[in-house]
C-alpha cells in the first residue's frame, strides 16, 4: 500500500471526525440549561459515528462518484468518506434550504444523487434498495458497484437475509459491510446474535465473507479492495464485517450508564496517526496541518448550513408528489 | 368529475378482460420503454396467480420478468432502488393482504423518499396487488385494505374497477413519476376459474390511452341518491342501482377509481344533487374510506344531506372463511340495494 | 362517557410523570401475576428509550424483562405465540414508525388467531409503542399512525394522555383477554429531556386500579363547540379552550383514550348539546380519526351540525425535519384555536 | 427402529394421505361444469400435502400431545400425524360450526389447543409465533417442543433468519423443519435460494443443520429424534430440511404448466411399502386393512362434517374479541 493511499485514509478520517466534532458542539451548545432535544440550532436524535471512521475511508477509497453507498442511521462518515459536499450535508442537519433535502429529510435521510448516496433511519431498511441500485448498475452496463452499510444488531433483521440471498442469485455488484461495534443502543453483542462473527453468515449465500478483528483501516481497504473488484467484475456480492467502535454515545443524550467498556475504547485516528508517524508517512506538522485544513472545511460548511435560510412554512407541502 | 367509465361501443368492439387490459397496458409500455421491468412471485411462467403477467415472459424474457424469491421486503426495495437509479419497476405484491411483510420498504422508503429528499430523488415505482374476497380464501387473503396504504402519505392509490380503466390506468400508473399502488380485485380479472361479474370483460381500445389518477367516474346517472364506491363493489352498487330502479329509486353511481388523489369535488357535486349519499366499500369500516368520504361532505356542508349518510362496508372483523359467514359481510348487490332503501326511507 | 379524566387533587396528592404511572402499572401487575414478562429493545439496563420500563429489570431481573435483538417480526411473533400457551407478554415496538418490519405478525397473527380459533385461542398482548413528533426527529420517526392499527380488525386500540389514564389504561391493557396496542406520545410522558406538557406529571393513585377500555373522558366541559381529540392534542385542545374562553367560545373537549373500542355515544353526546365539531389529530388526516368521527356524526343524524365539521390533523405529507416545517404541520394550540374560531365563524 | 415403530410410520402416511384423497374428491365434486373455486361444499384455496407425509410422520413420532407444532399453508399432514381429531379437521374444512374454528379459520388457520396445533397462511410468519410456545413452555417448567415447520421456498423470507437467531440466542426448544419440496408455486428452488442446502443455513445461528435427501420417513424419523431430544434436554433448536415431493398442483386448480419434473416424482407412501413388505414388517393384506381402516375413520370426518351445521349469519361477530 503506498503513502499517498495511506496519507488519503488517514486524511478522510480526520475530516470525518472533524465534521463530527463541530456538529457535537453545536448540537450541544444551544440545549442549555435543561437540555431539550428538540431545541435548539441542531433538533432531534443525532448519532455520530466517531471512532468508526476506518470502515468508511477503506471501503469509499476504493469507489467513485459513480459507485453508490446505503448507509445507516449514522452517515456521516460514510457521506464524507465518499465525498459528500460538506456544505449541503450541514445545511440540511441546520435544516435548511440549501440543504440535500432542502431540511425535509434530516441527518437520518440525505439524498445525493451526485454520489448516488442515501440512508435510511430504518435498521437494515438500506440494504433492499442496496439491491435496486445494484440491479440498475447491472442492467444499464456500467460497472459500478454498491456498498451497503448496517450495523451489527441490524444483522439479526429479516432484511439481512432477504438481501444476502437476492444478491447472491442475482450476482449484484453489492459489497454488504457491518459495523460492528459492539452495541446496538444499550444491547451488547452477544445478547443479540447467536454467533460470533456475521462474516459466517456470507455461508448462508453461498458468498465470501470476511471479518477485519481490530477496526484497522488498512485491514478493511484490503478487504474492500477485494469486494470491490470482484463486484465491478461481475462475480456478485460480497460481506465484510468490521469490529469497530463506538466512541461516543448511541445518540447524543445516551448517558451510557449500561457501557461497561468506556475505559478501554482506542480511538483509529490518533493510533493510526502514530502508525503513519513511525512508519515516516506522517510527521507532526502534517498532523496539525492536516486537521487545520479540514477544521477549515467544516467550519465553512457550518458557516454555510447556518447563514442559510430556514424552509418557507408556506412550502411545506412541496415534493409530496413529483 | 368524468361522466365515463368505458368508451361507448362504437369506438371499440374488440373486448378484453381485466386481467388481459392490464397485461395489454404493460406490455405495450415495455416496447415503448426498456427501463420498464417486472417483477415478482410467479409472475413469469406461471403469469401472475390471476393473470396480471400472462404471456410477458414469453414476449420480454427473464431478464425483463423476473420471478422472485418469497422475499417480499428484498424485492419491494429492490423496485425503489432501480426506481431512484432511473429505471420503472413493476412489482407485484401477490395478495395485498401479505403487506405486513415488506411495508416498511413501501411507506417508509418508497413511499418517502421523494420528500425526504427535496424532490432531488424520484421512485417511479408500480406496485400492483391483489386485493378482495369472495370465494372463502379466509383471513389472511380476502382483504382490501386500501384504506391503509391511501390514509400514509407518498403513494398514489389507483383502484380499477373494469378493463377500460384497468389498462389506461395501468399506462397512467407507469408514466408517473411517482410510486403509484395499483390495487386489483380478483373479481373484477375475469379469470375463468373464478365466479365473474360479466363487466369484467369489456371495450378496450387497442392503442395505448391513459386515464388520469385522480379523477373518479360517474357510471351512472341518477336524481335520489349518491352511492360512491370502487372495485368490484361498483359492479354490485350497478346491479343494486338497476333493482332500485324498478323501485322508483334513482341512484347515481361513482366509482372512484383513485383514492390518493381522492376526488372530492365529484364526491360533492353529486351529493349537492342528491341530497343522500350511501357510501360501499369492502375494506374495513372504521378509520377507514367509508369515513372519508362522509367527511367530505360533513366538512363541506352538513347540509346538502336530506338523510344521514349510511356506509356499508366491511365490518371490523377478521374476515371469515365460511361462505355463509363471508357473504353475511360482504356488501353484495342484495345488502346496497337493502341499505339503500334504508337512506330513501 | 365519564367526566373525569384524573381524580381530583383530594383523593391523591402523589403526583408521577406519565412513564412512571406506566412503570408503575407494570410492575404492580407483574407482583401480581407471574405469568407477565416485558420484552422489546432496549428495555432492559436502558429502561426503555421513552422510559416505559425503568427499574424493571432491577427490579424483577433478566428472565421476565428481556432486550431483544433487533428482530421485531420474531418477537412481535414469541410474544404472540407466548400468549397463546398462557402466558401475559407485555412487548414494545420502539418506535410505532417501525411497524413495518413486523405488521403481518400483528394483524395477521396478534390480531387474528382469536377469531379464526372461532374463540378457542385468546391471545392477551400488550403491545406498547412510542408515538408522535415535535422533536425534528423526521419522517421515520415522529408518526402516531393510529389510524392504521384502528382501521386493522382484532386488536383494542388505547391512547393515554396523562399519568392517571396511563395506569388505568395499561392496567386494563395487561388484564384484557386481547391484544390491546398501547400507544403513548413521547410529548406527554414527562421527559427529562424532551419539552413537556405540564399535564405530564399528574396525580396518580398507588393502588391498581382500572381505567377501562373503550370510555372517552370530558376533559373539559363546554358549550359552544367539540373538540374531539387524544393524546398530546388534548393538551394542545385544552391549552386552546383556555385561551378561546377568553375570547368567549366555550369549548368541550373530548379525550377519546381508546380508538377500539371508539365511544361513538360520548362524541355524538357532546355534539348534540353544542352543534358543532372540531376533530383534532397528530395523525394523518385522509382516511383516519378524523374522518371516522366526522362519519360518526353524519351517519347519525347531520342536523345535529350548526356548522361543517372541522378536521384540523397532520396533512398527507411525510413529516419534514426542519422545525418550521414540523411546526407548519403538527396540530399546535395555536393553530387548533385558529381552527375552533373558524368553526364558530 | 422398532417394527411397531415402522409400521406407526406407515399407518400415519395412509391415513394423511387417505385423508386428502378425500378432500381432494369432495372439492373438485362440485366446482364443475364451470370450475369455481368459489363454488361447492369447500370452497377457496386448498393446498394438499401428498407427497410430503414422510416429513410429518416422522418428525410427529417424537411427539406427544403435550408438544407444538406450527405449520403452513400445507397443514394437513402435520394435523393429521400430530393427532388432530378428524372430524374436527374435516369440519373445519366444510366451514361448519362444529369445525376447529366453527369455520372461521379454513384449512389455512386450524387452531387446536388441545395439541397445540396451530398454522398460518402466511410464507413463513409460523416460525415466530413457534418461539413463543416453546418461551412459554421454557419458563413453566416443561420439557415439551415446538416443531415449527416451513417450505424451502420460505426459508428465504426474513422472519426465518430472525426466528432462528433468536431461538438459537435463547435456547429455545425449538425444530425448525423445512419441507424442500423443489418449488414454491411455480418458482423451482434454484431460482429462489441461493445455496444448495438449507442445512448450512444452520451454521449461521451455531445450531445443527441436516438435510434429508431422500423423503426417507426412517430418515426423518433418525433426525427427528436427535433434534427432539436435544430441544428437550435444553440444549436449544435445531434445523432439519427434508427434500420431499409435491406430488400435486401448488394449490388444486394449478395446472403446473411449468413443471417439467412430473414423470420422475416417487410417491414415497408405496415406496415404504415396498420396503417393509420386503423387510417383513408389512403383508398385501395388511396394506389393505391399513388403508380401509384409514378410509373408514377419513369417511366418518367426513360425513361428520358434512353432516354438520353451517355457522349462523347473524353470529359472523362473534368471537371478534374475547
Ligand atoms: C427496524 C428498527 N428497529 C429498531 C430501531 C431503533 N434503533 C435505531 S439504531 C438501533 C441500534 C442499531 O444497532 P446497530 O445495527 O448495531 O447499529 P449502531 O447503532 O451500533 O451503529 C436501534 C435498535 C430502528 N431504527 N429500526
Ligand atoms: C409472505 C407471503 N408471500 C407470498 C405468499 C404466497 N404463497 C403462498 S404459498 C407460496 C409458495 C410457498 O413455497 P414453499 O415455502 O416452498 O412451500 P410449499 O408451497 O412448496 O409447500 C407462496 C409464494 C404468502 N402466502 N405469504
Ligand atoms: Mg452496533
Ligand atoms: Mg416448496
Amino acid at each position: 500500500m503506498d503513502n499517498e493511499t495511506r496519507l488519503g485514509l488517514y486524511k478522510t478520517m480526520v475530516l470525518s471526525r472533524s465534521f463530527e466534532e463541530a456538529i457535537l458542539r453545536d448540537y450541544h451548545a444551544d440545549k442549555k440549561p435543561v437540555w431539550d432535544i428538540g431545541a435548539g440550532l441542531i433538533p432531534g436524535e443525532m448519532h455520530l459515528s466517531s471512532g468508526q471512521e476506518p470502515v468508511a475511508a477503506g471501503m469509499c477509497a476504493h469507489l467513485t462518484s459513480n459507485d453508490a453507498i446505503t448507509a445507516t442511521h449514522r452517515p456521516h462518515h460514510f457521506a464524507i468518506a465518499h465525498g459528500m459536499d460538506l456544505r449541503l450535508l450541514a445545511a440540511e442537519i441546520f435544516g435548511r434550504e440549501t440543504g440535500l433535502g432542502k431540511g425535509r429529510g434530516g441527518h437520518m435521510h440525505l439524498f445525493d444523487p451526485s454520489i448516488h448516496f442515501s440512508c435510511s433511519g430504518i435498521i437494515a431498511e438500506g440494504y433492499p434498495p442496496a439491491l435496486g441500485i445494484a440491479f440498475a448498475f447491472q442492467r444499464q452496463g456500467k460497472d459500478s458497484v454498491v456498498v451497503a452499510v448496517t450495523g451489527e444488531g441490524a444483522a439479526n433483521q429479516g432484511a439481512f437475509h432477504e438481501s444476502l440471498n437476492l444478491a447472491a442469485l442475482w450476482k449484484l455488484p453489492v459489497v454488504f459491510v457491518i459495523e460492528d461495534n459492539d452495541w446496538a443502543i444499550s444491547v451488547p453483542r452477544d445478547a443479540s446474535t447467536s454467533i460470533r462473527s456475521n462474516a459466517v453468515r456470507a455461508t448462508s449465500y453461498g458468498i465470501r465473507g470476511t471479518r477485519i478483528q481490530d477496526n484497522s483501516v488498512e485491514g478493511v481497504w484490503d478487504a474492500a479492495k477485494t469486494a470491490v473488484e470482484r463486484a465491478r467484475a461481475g462475480e456478485g456480492p460480497s460481506l465484510i464485517e468490521v469490529h469497530t467502535v463506538r466512541l461516543w454515545g448511541h445518540f447524543e443524550g445516551d448517558a451510557q450508564a449500561y457501557r461497561s467498556d468506556l475505559d478501554s475504547l482506542i480511538d483509529p485516528i490518533p493510533a493510526y496517526a502514530n502508525q503513519l508517524e513511525s512508519d515516516g508517512v506522517l510527521s507532526r506538522e502534517m498532523i496539525g496541518s492536516i486537521s487545520q485544513e479540514a477544521k477549515m472545511r467544516v467550519e465553512d460548511a457550518i458557516e454555510f448550513a447556518k447563514s442559510s435560510p430556514l424552509p418557507s412554512a408556506t412550502e411545506v407541502d412541496r415534493y409530496v408528489f413529483a | 368529475m368524468v361522466i365515463t367509465g368505458a368508451p361507448s361501443e362504437s369506438v371499440t368492439a374488440r373486448k378484453l378482460t381485466t386481467a388481459k387490459a392490464m397485461v395489454e397496458a404493460i406490455s405495450q409500455e415495455m416496447d415503448r420503454d426498456p427501463s420498464i421491468f417486472v417483477m415478482g412471485e410467479d409472475i413469469g411462467a406461471y403469469g401472475g396467480i390471476f393473470s396480471s403477467t400472462s404471456g410477458l415472459l414469453e414476449k420480454f424474457g427473464p431478464q425483463r420478468i423476473m420471478d422472485t424469491p418469497i422475499s417480499e421486503t428484498a424485492f419491494m426495495g429492490l423496485a425503489t432502488g432501480a426506481a431512484v437509479e432511473g429505471m420503472r419497476p413493476i412489482v407485484e405484491l401477490m395478495f395485498v393482504d401479505f403487506f405486513g411483510v415488506c411495508m416498511d420498504q413501501i411507506y417508509n422508503h418508497m413511499a418517502k423518499i421523494h420528500y425526504e429528499s427535496g424532490g432531488n430523488v424520484k421512485v417511479p415505482v408500480v406496485l400492483m396487488t391483489a386485493v378482495g374476497g369472495g370465494y372463502s380464501d379466509g383471513a389472511q387473503h380476502s382483504q382490501c385494505l386500501w384504506g391503509v396504504f391511501a390514509h400514509l402519505p407518498g403513494m398514489k392509490v389507483v383502484v380499477p374497477s373494469n378493463p377500460y380503466d384497468a389498462k389506461g390506468l395501468m399506462i397512467s400508473a407507469i408514466r408517473d413519476d411517482n410510486p403509484v399502488i395499483y390495487m386489483f380485485h380478483k373479481g373484477v380479472m375475469g379469470l375463468p376459474w373464478m365466479a365473474k361479474n360479466p363487466r369484467s370483460l369489456g371495450p378496450v381500445p387497442e392503442k395505448p390511452y391513459e386515464v388520469p389518477i385522480g379523477r373518479a367516474a360517474v357510471v351512472r346517472t341518477g336524481r335520489d341518491l349518491t352511492i360512491v364506491t370502487l372495485s368490484l363493489s361498483v359492479h354490485h352498487a350497478l346491479d343494486a342501482a338497476d333493482e332500485l330502479a324498478s323501485q322508483g329509486i334513482d341512484c347515481e353511481v361513482i366509482d372512484l377509481r383513485s383514492l390518493v388523489p381522492l376526488d372530492r369535488e365529484a364526491v360533492l357535486e353529486s351529493v349537492a344533487k342528491t341530497g343522500r349519499l350511501l357510501v360501499v366499500d369492502e375494506d374495513y369500516q372504521s378509520f377507514g374510506l367509508t369515513g372519508e368520504i362522509a367527511a367530505v361532505v360533513a366538512e363541506k356542508d352538513p347540509r346538502l344531506l336530506k338523510a344521514p349518510v349510511s356506509r356499508l362496508a366491511m365490518p371490523d372483523i377478521p374476515i371469515p372463511y365460511s361462505r355463509t359467514l363471508e357473504y353475511a359481510v360482504l356488501p353484495t348487490a342484495e345488502r346496497i340495494a337493502a341499505a339503500a332503501r334504508l337512506v330513501m326511507a
